[in-house]
């Protein structure tokens, strides 16, 4: 049968990388998803669970990729849980992708915002200057700094931890030691993905200088290819229009880092 | 006038007492939960945009997976009516002054309906849709509208809450759809929408399991195209009733081909998954096209061509 | 015998008292007018042949356009049951020693069955399948499958004329199809084949009329398997009875996806259209070949695995 | 819309050429047909009246193609009937083609059995020795001379007309001025289309002899996909596994020659 891309293809896990106690990486074989653009998704079904949006993750491993998920509610507990040899089903490529300036680049990424981050460093050129600031409430949570210094080595980079606590890298919310940056360097493009808050000030923080920015949103999805309508922000529809937007559309959005919607589709207060 | 001269075609229809400025509509269930998305349809060349199906209190609906496709335009969904509530919704749509709203509602009782109605007292809505068709959720739906009893008391005390226009959206059920439909007209109903989504099913053959957590969807997009079409030209041949077709449509031709089955106006869902919101607009150029062509100068003077011997 | 080694799996099957060597067959009405075509679909892998429904005296049917596609292996059809009649077919059939034959039958009443049956006393027969769901032709399919007590009166004559089992194929038509299912239970059928064409029609816009010259027709093909599949599944969850699958199964994954919905064996007609007379060996490979991966010995051992919790 | 080989597309009837008093040829344009091979078929829509299988004949013109049809029933007279500007539906093109040898070529038609031998006449190689038989019941009937002449003329090549009536050319059936050309000439291939009796009896004198031979046999059409069955030949379908056999395969077949199917199916002598 040929493939049909929004129908789920199954998989079969071949490996689990547990990244901190909540987080885990699943890598499987595939032939569509190891060449997917950095910020594009899948639709993720854990046969009789439930089906998620996840963000594609290198595996590093020609003909391979993966997925890393946060154990959470229902849906990515059930996906945390996979086994290897289990079977799941994926379907896509969904969404657009960050547009990869040249120069000086920073990431800002936090918890599993960072899966599209670290798929962008694979597109970066050797003469880029890249800093990437990973936030975190606590050490315990901290994962991919190695991955990110490893996916760099041939740069002129710098990976910044900051976890809430203190408890590893420098002390505070990522959105802080942002403002430093942007005050000293003048980046050629900031790309964000993680919680709504981070995204939004950092959004507000580059775009307010004039600065290139663009963040990847989340939003509830049910089908990812622009039917339903569960994952509207605005007018913008985050499985089509995005996931990735630039800061000047962003601004104009007047639910961004406010409001999102719950299954039922009720605005609600971030 | 010269009568060589030839007229600029008009894409306005009418449906009864409703009028519209173009024939394609959003369908129901689509991309229907928010004004600025609807603001933007409107933009983007559809007549009217038919809200999700709303029910008197929220629901979540079913988990996912909620919605495939089975290839060649075609799709199942068990999305199981998540709404945020007709309160809710209204308060939401209240701003609008410009986009043609259709409010689609489901319930079991007339209460229900006349609950509903009562919350959009302040807004702007153009008709409101009955759905007494969903193929996939308990109570709601196809169980009410395969109950001719219940489809008479509902319609007669929606059309006695209020003025706005009101459609009766029908689908193949376990009873017979045509009766469905008499009925609804014997109640005064204004027009009909034909048809919903057809109940189906598809299974994984790895994980031998069916796709949908619901197990059981409704299949739409271009494999319904051809039954709609005959509901179309049935129910347009045997009562006088302004119909609108929906099912399948994803091309000009395939609205054409519902104007000359008998239907007054279109709406389309699935096919804006495959070719986005453009959609409208494609549709809105190659009817005008067609019309021109053809020496059209209405859309009316298409409607049910394809019934002459 | 030591477990480990793996089994070669048998696609042999049975649908209640029929046992078949192969669980795919040429549904009703696709090229079934010869025997010796019979004859070359099972030397090319088809499990059994259903014949061309058959009534009392010959008919020849509609007037051409009587089939054409709407795309991605969907097919409109009203052939309008063009048959030579029983008698002719029968004596045609009396040389075949081979081929599992199933004839198929359309009727109004009990006595044309009666009939029928009679003509093929001589013949060997594996099953008569009575097709009450063809959804073009007045008088008889679904006209009769939508009246219960008809279906009751005619599976019950049919049962009492002959040894030979008999299927009944139904369909989705004006009535609940599950309570066709039901009747037909009660008045003993051995087996249920679902589904017939669904009615349907296409319009061509440059034309302005419809293609078939009976108007409406019957789909077939990738369309409806969605649709055929929840038959299938809601059929065999309902009642504890046989069924063979039919609609739109063109790959072996359709076939099994049948089988794991709760189909002891299937049909297929349009797919031949679009794959000719190799399908079924394609077919039987991608069957066994799925068999062996997932290490099963008999059809069996699938029907129905869907529906496990 | 894509179009569809097995749903009608529209074509506009552009010139109508009357070729005998029962005889026309109507032109149209197309993408399609002006390319398909010697055999190949159409199932042509007469909106309103019929639909029926159609060799597809040249035109002589780039982009265009047309059908030779003869008056007879329903559906040829309505096809008969229509005028220039009239639309019909065309669907295929369906079937194989006539494998066309080179060499000593023998071509043998009768009525819009020569349709197909036209289209042939364009495939073979200025080298070839053609003669093309054309049989027909008396001088009113005869059509094509003139067009096989003008299509031969570089090559070395004859045509003969024969009447059953004598009223113009060679007096008699063409088969038995066949019997007469394959006694004379060793023909590479001979090739013909008619009326069944005369390509049974061409393929019996051709096949007999050791000669290549193929016929493209006519039989009722419903589907011309192989669907339907109207069109079985023993267990060949025409439309599907024809319309063209080799003299070989036929000499196999008992209904060839003998017998065909009424619209209901009943096996008829011919
Ligand atoms: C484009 C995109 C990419 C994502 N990539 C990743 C990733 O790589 N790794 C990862 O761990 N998580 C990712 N997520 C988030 C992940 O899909 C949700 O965390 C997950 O769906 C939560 O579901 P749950 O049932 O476990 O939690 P629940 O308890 O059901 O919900 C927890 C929260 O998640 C949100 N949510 C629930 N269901 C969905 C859904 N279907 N779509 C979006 N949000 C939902 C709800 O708003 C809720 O507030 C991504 C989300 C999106 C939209
Ligand atoms: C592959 C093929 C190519 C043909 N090419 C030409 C052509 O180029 N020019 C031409 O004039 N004729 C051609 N014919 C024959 C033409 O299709 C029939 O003569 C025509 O269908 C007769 O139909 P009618 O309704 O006019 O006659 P009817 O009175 O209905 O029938 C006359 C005879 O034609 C046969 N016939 C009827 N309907 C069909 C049908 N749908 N298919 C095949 N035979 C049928 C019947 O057996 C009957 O004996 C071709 C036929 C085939 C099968
Ligand atoms: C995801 C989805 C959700 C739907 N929800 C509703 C709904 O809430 N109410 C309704 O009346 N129809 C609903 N429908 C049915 C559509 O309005 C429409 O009748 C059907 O999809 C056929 O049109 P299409 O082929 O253009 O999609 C839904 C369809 C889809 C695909
Ligand atoms: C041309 C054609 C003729 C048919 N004739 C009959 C028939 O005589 N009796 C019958 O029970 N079903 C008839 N059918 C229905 C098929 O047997 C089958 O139920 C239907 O086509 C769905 O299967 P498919 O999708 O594999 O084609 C016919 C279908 C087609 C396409
Ligand atoms: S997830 Fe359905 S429209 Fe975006
Ligand atoms: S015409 Fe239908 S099988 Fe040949």
């Amino acid at each position: 049968m040929q493939r049909n891309r929004d129908r789920p293809t199954i998989v079969t896990i071949e490996r689990v990388i547990d990244e901190t106690p909540t987080v885990r990486t699943l890598v499987y074989s595939d032939d569509v998803m190891p060449n997917v653009l950095p910020g594009q998704f899948a639709m993720v079904w854990v046969p009789g669970v439930n089906e998620l949006p996840m963000s594609v993750m290198i595996a590093q491993e020609p003909g391979k990729a993966a997925f890393t998920v946060r154990k959470h509610g229902l849906a990515s507990t059930g996906l945390f849980n996979i086994k290897v040899g289990d079977q799941i089903g994926i379907r896509g490529p969904y969404g657009n992708a960050f547009d990869v300036k040249h120069g000086k680049l920073l990431l800002v990424g936090g918890g599993t915002g960072l899966v599209p981050m670290m798929r962008m460093l694979t597109f970066v050129r050797s003469t880029d200057d890249v800093t990437v600031l990973i936030g975190a409430k606590s050490k315990d949570e901290v994962f991919f700094e190695d991955l990110a210094n490893r996916l760099l080595e041939g740069n002129s980079h710098k990976v910044i931890v900051s976890t809430d606590d203190g408890s590893y890298g420098q002390k505070g919310h990522v959105t802080d030691i942002l403002e430093g940056l942007v005050y000293e360097t003048r980046f050629d493009g900031i790309y964000t993905c993680g919680p709504e808050a981070m995204m939004y000030k950092t959004v507000q923080a580059a775009h307010s200088r004039g600065i290139f920015v663009q963040a990847s949103l989340e939003r509830m999805m049910k089908c990812g290819v622009g039917i339903c309508g569960s994952c509207c922000v605005g007018e913008d529809l985050v499985c089509r229009d995005g996931t990735v937007f630039d800061g000047k559309h962003l601004s104009n959005n007047k639910e961004f880092g406010h409001f999102r919607r719950s299954k039922a589709g009720i605005l609600e207060n971030y | 006038m010269d009568s060589l001269i030839k007229v600029e075609p008009s894409l306005a229809t009418s449906i009864g007492p409703i009028n519209l400025d173009k024939p394609a509509m959003l369908a129901s269930g689509i991309l229907g939960i928010s004004l600025d998305v609807f603001n933007r349809l409107y933009r983007c060349g559809a007549g009217a945009v038919v809200t999700k199906s709303l029910s008197k209190e929220p629901w979540d609906g079913y988990p996912n997976p909620t919605i495939f496709s089975v290839g060649s335009g075609g799709w199942i969904n068990a999305v199981g009516l998540s709404n945020p509530g007709a309160p809710n919704f209204a308060g939401m749509i209240k701003p609008n002054k410009e986009v043609p709203i259709i409010v689609s509602l489901v319930g079991s009782v007339p209460e229900d309906f006349e609950f509903m109605i009562k919350q959009f007292e302040d807004c702007s809505v153009t008709a409101y849709e009955l759905n007494l068709s969903c193929p996939h959720v308990a109570k709601v739906g196809l169980e009410v509208g395969d109950d001719p009893e219940l489809v008479k008391k509902i319609v007669s005390s929606v059309k006695n809450s209020t003025k706005t226009p009101v459609i009766a959206k029908v689908g193949l059920g376990t009873a017979h759809y045509l009766d469905t439909v008499r009925t609804a007209i014997e109640a005064g109903i204004d027009a009909i929408t034909a048809i919903n989504t057809i109940r189906a099913m598809a299974i994984d053959v790895e994980t031998q399991r069916p796709i949908l957590s619901n197990k059981f969807g409704g299949l739409s997009g271009t494999p319904i195209k051809p039954i709609a079409q005959r509901c179309v030209f049935e129910i347009s041949s045997k009562y006088d009733i302004p119909v609108i077709g929906c099912g399948g449509v994803s091309t000009w031709e395939d609205a054409v081909e519902f104007f000359l089955a008998g239907a007054s106006a279109i709406q389309l869902g699935s096919a804006v998954g495959d070719r986005w919101v453009e959609i409208f607009d494609e549709i809105n150029g190659g009817i005008l096209e067609y019309m021109k062509r053809k020496n059209y100068s209405s859309i009316k003077e298409m409607v049910g061509l394809a019934k002459k011997p």
